[in-house]
């Protein structure tokens, strides 16, 4: 089937889950900032307003909580609304909606009610955005109970996971990346699901583990071809769901290798890798033959500079080092 | 005035009576420790929820906060389960996971209720949007307290909605404190509903105390919502009989109440079923036997829920953490 | 108008033309790339900050925004360390770790800039409650954009502030466009300072573009604050003559404006500067080879900052973490 | 001394560190939801409005996201501002003061100011309060640079704690939990910090590390006597401060034991316990003899119903099986 090879951008991926779960249930409207140009969000939102006009793509004022609440409100009353908020930064007004609210709604109902909404949320970084406009928070919500997360790394997953999250019966928080938006691959034109929770290897290996989502993929992968002209043969996972974790593929792989290396663009302390540095000690310890290495950004708001920018975010070089490290 | 169904007056009266006797059944249990959650009364506020979905069709949303058990009630939620919810039970209509503050019975159209502060506003304009993208011409009301009205997303919910025409009453219950704070320790200013004014809402205030001006406030209101001249605010003057949580504000085992005895003492006299009760038997639509006849039969009804709660089953252990995530 | 002294006068001017001159030396730069970090260019808007710092003291507070370099400057910032920290650098004004976005001289009383959306403007009412308990008679001014009047905590500010009593304006500059949103869609309507009133705040609109008259309505309003009548809520009409961000709304490399031809001409017309010059000239206060000349010494001050900036180094990336906490 | 043996309540202990620190430093002002009135946040404030009148103790309507914003202005021009959230929960209305502004403001400002305030918080749970009133949210600050973040477990660390956080220089979260306002213990009555980033060993021990803090401490103390009956040796840690964390302490212990059992009364995933194990699994993986146990919480929000609420929350049982765990 010729569709089975048509490239497209993860953005245009990304936009193409949308038209289609647009079209294919009137339940499914967009709101938040941007969703009618492309100045916030890129080409995420080509032709959606056009198509599915101003009543199920809502462009808002900057009213985070409320344009949040107003979704979940949504979702409680049966639709299946998608938020966007352009800067995960900007998602700190509308914690109460998505925690206290949302991530809750299910449990508090004692399953009689639910809000299935997804959250979609972008990691806009660099370009000496400074501290208020370059955070990647995915930690926060993976803490949360209710509340699944997803990041996905591929245009294959943007689409497939947006399409998942658009169907789960759950709250979902979907990051993306900006960094990511020009990347191109394969992407089916049907709707297909990649399922929330199933990570995948990109890379069988046997003498080291590396976990990558996101972004931090293709650095990984860059590492991955590094390391192999040294003979040295990662296996690469990439999670693409943080909650729930796919832990059995995770350990799995660990079994093989002994070595972990796990990487996670923001910030260290309370970070998705210690929660994944943590399971692994506690269920499959025996087979660990070095300590596990921890790539993550400093603890440190993020800088304007573009010389400390190149210091302050994670290349290939940063998973090489913590390879080797793990392997000596 | 007499215009008015006998049959609808008698339901006024009912949901009104009802709601009284629940939550005044609370009391004892609450002072032994047989109830352990907290609870909100409603007491003395319940012109307001009774009014309000007395204008209401069952098809039509309402969301609650801490104090919702008087929301509930009126919209059409089962008694039973109600007070099953409070004692944590497995028949609660939260299924003991949410307590007095979560009560919710969606198929009625309560599609929820939550303590955070101001925290259920936004999801009622979210339900006006929902009915409006799928012109099914519900009505969605939100009600909130007068300590609400400092919540910025109260100010947000406005605007949005407004700007949306969307069709939701936005209902707060003013009685006039917030936990220990009154309201001139709030706000510099007591006419709550002029908020609604710069946002070109539709926006006035009423006597919550008396039911069928209540009544009569929200369906004008809804029939503008209907016409897509929503939204509309409505403040409704009101006051709690009983204390902030608990039958009194029971601060450190004291149980006395932060505000004058003059002034709850004034409230107890505007006590809108006494004021409906008056109403009735001066213009002779009930006689003061037929209301007592009701009395019994609705005290009879809450003592039997709690009877059922009492001989309800705890949420099995096991089940702990059943609901995180629909399955 | 004659009564203002040609002094004051004259700062006034140099005020905006230094604001006017910096922006606009920042677009090559920024199109060459040699400036990487977002720059929202303040220019047509140079009346508001020049007129409401005249109105201020030193020691008097501001807070800014995403778009503050005007704000810095005329409340007495360095250009050249403004210039340098749009560059990265750090001899910057934050050392290069704030950027365009972080601007900030505290000893002149410019407390600092961010980003967020009306997140500066609780921390302003926080230093106006900061001088009213110290009782220090200073006046703190909140800037922020008509696309803050969407977020909930501008209420919550406006009403705290009016409870307290403090010594805060709130400074609305209302340039119609909150990004890619005319406020048209953003608000039901368009009078921002109407929302003052429900808090009881003196509120009033007046014309952005005009400097002296700025500077009336904000000393009027310093006085009410300092009599401990504030806050004061100033909505100000004004115009970005640049796109949102950088020098145009260069959306996907389109380089085109979303906003029309004709209402950027006539808002050109309008232009604060032009206006301030034709009112001098008019009124003989400057002869037009004066203004030039003050302009030929600008020009030539933002020349070298420019020069000072691009030759200062880099902030080492071994000193990457060495602000995280104050030590 | 006479004043080495006095004891107070833990909730007097914080009363007696707010007194004596408005006295002592007119920057110091409270402000907050019930700081008038027992009603909200017990005796904590008791007589603070007498004494320093409303000008100092200012109670405020219910906003959150302003009356935090005002805190950190205040602190920017030179105060020393006390804000209080009665419960933890409520503070997800104000996180984007805490996080992108006071968090930040150092770092965004080259150091050229700062903002020195605490952002005292109480954890209230139990009683049936149900999800919205009940969480335990340190992690998802601890992840924040910029913010410190304590937890003080007894009277003496709950009054040196709250007096170190008011002197630092940079904004720290101050978490106490109600169910400790009762613990007695001894207080020195003088003006006296115990510093921030230091944590103690309670009991010495040799056969497994046990960290724990505020709460959590208590039903530590009674595993650790439990465990005793079976020769048992446990070294018990108290981090009381999350952030900066006492690694030293850590690490040197479990150099010592082998073996680490991390106690945090809070959700699991992305959670302190999990960081914990990561650092050392990081720093001393090659000490370790057993897995690292983790006890928390379910990924869970908090029931309602009493019986599910006995469930939900630690006790002492958890550890001792815990720790029985990583000594098989
Ligand atoms: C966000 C948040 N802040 C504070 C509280 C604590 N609290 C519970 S009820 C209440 C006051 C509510 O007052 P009002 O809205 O007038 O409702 P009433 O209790 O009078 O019915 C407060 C402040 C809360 N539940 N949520
Ligand atoms: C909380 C938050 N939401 C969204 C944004 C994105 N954003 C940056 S500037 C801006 C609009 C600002 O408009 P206005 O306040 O009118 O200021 P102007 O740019 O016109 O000066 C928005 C929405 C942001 N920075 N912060
Ligand atoms: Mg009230
Ligand atoms: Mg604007």
């Amino acid at each position: 089937m010729s569709s089975k090879s048509r490239e497209l951008p993860y953005s245009l991926a990304i936009n193409e889950a949308l038209h289609q779960m647009m079209l294919a249930d009137r339940n499914v409207f967009l709101l938040g900032q941007g969703v009618k140009s492309p100045w916030y969000v890129g080409n995420t939102v080509r032709g959606l307003l056009k198509r599915f006009g101003p009543e199920r793509v809502i462009d808002t004022p900057v009213s985070e909580n409320a344009v949040t609440g107003v979704g979940v409100g949504a979702a409680i009353s049966g639709m299946r609304p998608v938020i966007v908020h352009p800067r995960m930064d900007f998602m700190l007004y509308a914690m109460d909606p998505i925690i206290n609210e949302a991530a809750n709604w299910h449990y508090m109902s004692g399953g009689n009610s639910s809000a299935p909404i997804v959250f979609w949320t972008i990691i806009n970084r660099g370009g000496e955005q400074a501290a208020q406009h370059s955070q990647a928070l995915q930690a926060m919500f993976t803490h949360i109970p209710g509340l699944k997360v997803v990041m996905p790394a591929t245009a294959y997953d943007a689409k497939g996971l947006f399409i998942a999250a658009i169907k789960d019966d759950n709250p979902v928080l979907y990051i993306d990346d900006r960094w990511l938006y020009n990347q191109k691959g394969k992407v089916p034109e049907e709707i297909y699901t990649v399922p929330i929770g199933k990570g995948v290897i990109r890379k069988k290996g046997r003498d080291v583990t590396v976990v990558a989502t996101s972004y931090m993929l293709s650095e990984a992968n860059k590492a991955v071809k590094e390391l192999e002209k040294d003979k040295i043969n990662v296996e690469l996972i990439d999670l693409r769901s943080l909650k729930p974790l796919d832990e059995n593929l995770l350990f799995s792989s660990v079994r093989k290798t002994g070595r972990l290396v796990v990487v996670d663009a923001a910030w260290k302390t309370c970070g998705i890798a210690a929660e994944i540095s943590a399971r692994v000690i506690e269920n499959v310890f025996k087979y660990l033959k070095a300590p596990i290495a921890r790539v993550n950004l400093p603890d440190s708001p993020a800088p304007a500079s573009s010389i400390l920018e190149k210091e302050y975010y994670l290349r290939d070089k940063d998973i090489i080092s913590a390879v080797r490290k793990v392997l000596r | 005035m007499i215009n008015y169904s006998k049959n609808f007056l008698e339901e006024l009266y009912r949901t009104m009576i009802k709601i009284r006797f629940c939550e005044e059944s609370f009391v004892k249990p609450i002072v032994r420790g047989e109830i352990k959650c907290p609870v909100h009364l409603y007491s003395g506020q319940e012109a307001v929820a009774a009014g309000v979905s007395a204008a209401l069709r069952e098809k039509d949303y309402i969301f609650g906060t801490h104090r919702s058990h008087g929301h509930y009630l009126a919209k059409g939620g089962s008694l039973r389960e109600l007070v099953a919810e409070i004692y944590g039970k497995e028949t609660g209509c939260s299924k003991g996971r949410g307590g007095s503050m979560h009560v919710i019975v969606s198929k009625k159209g309560m599609l929820g209720a939550a303590p955070i502060v101001a925290g259920t506003i936004s999801l009622a304009v979210g339900s006006a949007l929902a009915s409006k993208i799928r012109k099914e011409k519900k009505v969605t009301v939100s009600f909130f307290g007068d300590g609400a009205v400092g919540e910025g997303v109260l100010y947000e919910s406005l605007n949005f909605a407004a700007l949306k025409k969307l069709p939701v009453i936005f209902a707060c219950e003013n009685n006039f404190y917030s936990t220990h704070m009154p309201i001139r320790e709030c706000r510099p200013r007591n006419d709550i509903f002029k908020i609604g004014i710069p946002f070109g809402i539709t926006s006035f205030k009423i006597d919550g105390n008396n039911v069928l001006k209540v009544y009569e406030a929200v369906k004008r209101a809804v029939g503008i919502c209907k016409k897509g001249g929503g939204p509309v605010f409505i403040e409704f003057i009101t006051y709690r009989l009983r204390g902030h949580v608990g039958p009194d504000d029971n601060i450190q085992g004291a149980h006395t109440d932060i505000r004058s005895k003059e002034e709850i003492a004034k409230w107890k006299r505007k006590d809108p079923i006494i004021r409906l009760k008056r109403f009735f038997i001066k213009n002779r639509i009930f006689k003061k036997e037929d209301l007592e006849k009701i009395d019994r039969e609705l005290k009879k009804e809450v003592e039997n829920a709690h009877i059922f709660a009492k001989e309800s089953p705890h949420p099995r252990k096991e089940e702990l953490t059943n609901y995180v995530f629909k399955k």
